[in-house]
């Protein structure tokens, strides 16, 4: 796209392209200013070469985005709509609050986006079996939907500490049919799943592809998620503009890897009037050293790891730290290298929110709107809460509900202390 | 060149006439700093060639199960880059052979590169292996190992294109670490055919000598692999006795694969 | 509209307008054949013509179902897609399978799309406070949504025997902020919270609106449910010709109280060369005495009881009888007058889909199709398929899957008898 | 109009001077057929005016509690349509004042209109109540009714708009059951004027003598609404004295009640 490339060239941004220019016109391959890249052992080199040399094609044949966009129309709902949240808006008295309804997708949540186009990727490079890690569940669930729907083979590798965090999900995939490793190594979660995925596919190479869940990992995963991601963001602009007639003061989503938040952003990223703000996990408080946020509150520092450079909660000496989330989704140590460098060019805000506000917040989306929305989700929504009181009611903004909560009901139950919820659970295992 | 001073010193020792040399490695910290003397002393006796010090990172990706725990065990341990470096320093009196550095690249690139090659040349290192650092992300490493002659040790696989196999034989210094088999270390290999031609492929990619690791574990292996490569490398073959017969049975295959090399 | 009375005069079918002449144009007011009308104490007379007046204006008005298209598509996320089963197609090698998708509602199942509809009503009728009935709680936590969503207040009523199999609809109910309470008169199941529902409706009818959820119970309950969701059968007969070209050979749809079914027939009722397939719960077998099919088999007959009448479950001196379901959704002992009446009219044929039909259809979906369907939707999919080899692979047939699987984890983790789900739930209670 | 028989035994009880008449009310079956006979006893000697026998029903939507359980129990005891109508004709040894079934309308759908008719009319039947079976649903019942001289009596309710009130009125026999507010059976109703106004409402509706029913439990009550109404209904407070009191509780809530009339 001549266009593009003359932007780059120049710098310019140009509002259509801008998410083109971010994603393939950087100076270095695989890289989104200083991060990015491809950190991985030798043997997975002609592997990664493979699925860029397979995805680039692809990109380039205007066959795929549509048969992807048809297959996203046919098996999941897309567009998922846009849902004007009047209740909330006049309860803070804030802005006019818009939600973006991934939790509508198959599957419930935005992963399934990114899985379909790895999914129509594996056919076109012939592969027939997939790998995926999972933390939330969420895209082990997708994966193994994926694989089910397109006749692949599934091995779902799940920290032991998110298999017991997220079981619903665990028996889901075993129902559709993939194989749920739960690796104990490490600290047991997103991670080491995805380092486990690593060593599986370091020997599998030849027919398993590996579909990466988050916009991390070594190059080219961060491009090709959020490649397919992006449509979140082409969607929400455009329905934008069509419900309200002009583009939102602020976009809201939260951050683990950085996929939803990377495919909501890019729909805006020429937008310069648009805010784009990033919730990480705050857990139990930024100091309390016990959250998952590498940006926001500056515990994170650049570093090396699982194939990507980004910004890590790490020691001074490079070891991954020990993270904590309510929600299992973003309990994670790495962020995409794309939004990495849209902090560093100040395009992109980071916030956190703990704990305590998400439940918050969900409780009250619960009874305002009757949304369940994924713990993962609320963060923004929470995020958001926060700081309603700096926009008035003639502004806008949007806000990503990634996912839906169904999931979390055991997580919530806990954390809400239901009591009949507890009885119940007592009496179905007695009964076991 | 001076990252050749490797070279040179594996030169020097196939001319001593053996088949084929032996580089041993380690874990730093595990099981624990007092064994890893042991076995540094043990190997010593057995005359070893080189030896591969890890320093233990807590996202070993290239690593098997065994190389995975080990990692993670001797940082719940609580050790330290500068404990690292200090045990690699004290590895001199016991062991004459070349001490390589080997261990991914994070700590390397929070310690920063100058300081790391320095660090390491003060400790007595000939070398390091990245095995997450692509050559083309070395950045300004090839450079700074020169300046502290150092050789920065580069992987070749039976995955990587003749073209490939090229470019990274163009940047090695020292010597190349050919990958025996995909997948991650603590596997067996076998030794056949389809080995050898990756072998030749390498050969013809460097004239570099060449060390072959992954999934070795007996002194036939070594025997096989005499005449076809300079150097055979064991790892978790090693671990794995000393975890399951101690010293004695440690002692026992060192012995075992000193001997074989001929 | 003159064409569909002329057509009720002349008694021919227009395609177009069959539904409605269905619905409004019965000889006796609120009776679709010999079955519907009003079988109710005296005391709701008035609330009953109230809300018929209020349903007649609204459905007269064109603002009211733009309004209720527009809610349903920027709430929920409809049109839902339909999706064509490739891989159960050729499986079976019967003829090509296509999914009506309402389990992408938002809340997972077409019930939502009649809550909105008598939510929407409810505000032209100024009434503040909702009750509804549920069995599976689906219809629960839809109508708890819908009164979140509009600012209602909410009591639901639940058998205590399926607030004991959808715990965990419960639990969301009452996040969504409603009053849950557990029937224990009669066999607590369905019925008996629908008898709650009009105890609690003769005395609190003045603020109170019974947002019934299928089309049974008393004139207008029936057509107006009809009303709402034949949303579903328009938007899938414009679906199938558009994507196949043609109209598919066979309808089928689960049949409970039989609101999706009729949902999704009356788009169909005009195109005689569609096959109508309502299937019913066979429970243990239709001669185990076990299940809840009131026409398939025959064991139903003719009878008046929660204010309409039509074939119910009862012995020949009248008193209902005890059903069965591995699905609480269909656990219930009558049917939709509208299908009592097209039944006699030979359009619709029954049939009935045992719970380990059911349970092997859903494994099969789950494992060829990455989806999973609710109990009770999948009865449609293990009807068609007992049937499949009647047709050719140049045939296409249309199954509505009226909802999603989620909430089912326990009984079908209980059905299925998954170990480690067991094990799970015992760890859960124990560190309660 | 020959179901007007017991419109005239209501008015010939009324000249022979009583404030107001005592109409009772029992499940047939609960809590047994024994303890039926007991009430009718007890009611014979309080010298009741009239009584509702209620036939049992899976589904009784316009009872509360204490009835649906009621209802339940007599069920699930086994009671069936014969037992019902064996037991109606038996009471006529009991009781000499007019029996009336009562009941919910699916039995007698399932019985067929012609033949519940005819039995209720063999086992002495003078009317019946069909609570969930409003006038326009009645279909041929009205002239089956006429032909085997039973009173079909129907409801009127303050949510009835004064037309209904009146289209009510043109269609019921015997009297009128007047619904003393909204709700199901059991829970108090406090004798106010909203009530006494809605009473003068049914009484412009219909020149029938008026009977009141719907949380009537004390002789206060009664002695209220003498001289506004014809007859006062007791139901479930008279099962929730049995109850709770037994027999002789019973006996002294139907001599406070039958006192009451004045
Ligand atoms: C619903 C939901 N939202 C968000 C996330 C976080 O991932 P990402 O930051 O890549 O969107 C997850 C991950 O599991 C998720 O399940
Ligand atoms: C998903 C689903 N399908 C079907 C039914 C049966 O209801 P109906 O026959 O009215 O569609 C229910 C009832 O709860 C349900 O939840």
């Amino acid at each position: 796209m001549p266009s593009s490339t003359a932007a780059a060239a120049t710098g310019a941004q140009l509002p259509v392209n801008a998410w083109e220019e971010l994603l393939f016109t950087g100076l270095r391959r695989g890289y989104f200013g200083d991060y990015g890249g491809a950190y991985i052992p030798e043997i997975l080199r002609s592997t990664l070469q493979e699925l860029t040399d397979a995805f680039d094609a692809a990109r380039r044949d205007p066959a795929f985005w549509a048969e992807f966009v048809d297959v996203m129309q046919s098996y999941s709902c897309r567009p998922t709509p846009i849902t004007h949240l009047e209740n909330l808006s006049a309860a803070v008295g804030g802005p006019q609050i818009y939600l973006k309804r991934e939790d509508l997708n198959h599957t419930g949540a935005h992963k399934i986006n990114n899985v379909m186009g790895q999914g129509l990727l594996m056919r076109r490079m012939g592969k027939r079996r997939v790998i995926a890690e999972t933390g939330a569940g969420q895209h082990g669930v997708a994966t193994a939907t994926m694989a089910a729907r397109m006749g692949f083979d599934c091995t779902i590798y799940m920290g032991s500490v998110d298999v017991e965090r997220q079981r619903p999900n665990v028996f889901w995939m075993e129902q559709l049919g993939a194989t749920v490793v739960s690796v104990k190594d490490g600290s047991a979660t997103l991670k080491d799943a995805i380092n486990e995925c690593l060593r599986d596919w370091a020997f599998s190479m030849e027919d398993t592809h590996y579909a990466l869940g988050t916009a991390c990992g070594p190059h080219p995963f961060p491009q090709m998620v959020g490649y397919f991601q992006r449509i979140i963001g082409e969607e929400a602009r455009e329905q934008m503009l069509q419900q309200t007639g002009a583009l939102p003061n602020r976009v809201y989503a939260c951050v683990g890897g950085g996929s939803n938040a990377t495919g909501i952003f890019l729909g805006f990223l020429g937008d310069d009037v648009v805010e784009l703000v990033g919730v990480e996990a705050g857990g139990h408080g930024l100091d309390s050293g016990e959250h998952a946020a590498r940006i926001a509150g500056g515990g994170g520092s650049p570093g090396v790891a699982q194939g990507y450079k980004t910004y890590f909660l790490q020691n001074e000496e490079g070891q991954m730290q020990h993270t904590h989330s309510v929600s299992a989704g973003l309990d994670y140590i790495g962020i995409s290298p794309i939004l990495a460098c849209l902090y560093d060019q100040g395009r992109v805000r980071f916030e956190a929110a703990t704990d305590d506000e998400v439940i918050a917040a969900l409780r009250r989306l619960m009874s305002t709107e009757g949304i369940v929305g994924a713990l993962e989700s609320v963060h923004a929504v929470a995020g958001f809460l926060r700081e309603a009181g700096q926009l008035s009611p003639d502004d806008t903004v949007l806000l990503n509900l990634s996912g839906r909560g169904d999931k979390d009901i055991f997580t919530i139950g806990d954390a809400i202390g239901d009591e009949r919820w507890k009885q119940f659970l007592k009496d179905k295992a007695s009964r076991l | 060149m001076t990252g050749s001073r490797l070279e040179t010193y594996v030169r020097e020792r196939l001319a001593g006439n053996r088949g084929i040399l032996l580089m041993t490695h380690l874990v730093v910290g595990y099981p624990s700093l007092e064994a890893n003397r042991r076995m540094l002393e043990i190997m010593a006796d057995a005359d070893v060639d080189l030896v591969e010090l890890q320093m233990p990172f807590s996202e070993p990706i290239a690593d098997g199960p065994i190389f995975v725990r080990a990692n993670q065990a001797a940082l719940e341990s609580g050790i330290t880059v500068d404990e690292y470096f200090e045990f690699f320093d004290d590895a001199r009196s016991i062991c004459a052979f070349p001490r390589l550095m080997m261990g991914y690249y994070n700590p390397v690139f929070c310690l920063g590169h100058k300081l790391f090659c320095r660090r390491l040349a003060d400790a007595g290192g000939m070398g390091f292996i990245l095995p997450d650092l692509p050559h083309e992300e070395y950045d300004g490493l090839f450079e700074l190992a020169d300046d502290n002659c150092l050789a920065p040790i580069l992987l070749m696989t039976p995955t990587n294109s003749t073209e490939h196999l090229r470019a990274i034989g163009g940047n090695a210094r020292g010597f190349v670490y050919a990958v025996a088999r995909k997948g991650v270390t603590g596997c067996r290999t076998e030794m056949e055919e389809q080995l050898f031609r990756f072998i030749d492929a390498c050969r013809h990619a460097t004239g570099l000598p060449l060390a072959l690791g992954f999934g070795l574990r007996s002194g036939d292996d070594l025997t096989a692999l005499r005449e076809r490569v300079d150097i055979g490398i064991v790892g978790s073959a090693l671990l794995e006795v000393w975890e399951q017969g101690g010293e004695s049975a440690y002692t026992g295959l060192l012995t075992e694969l000193a001997a074989a090399r001929g």
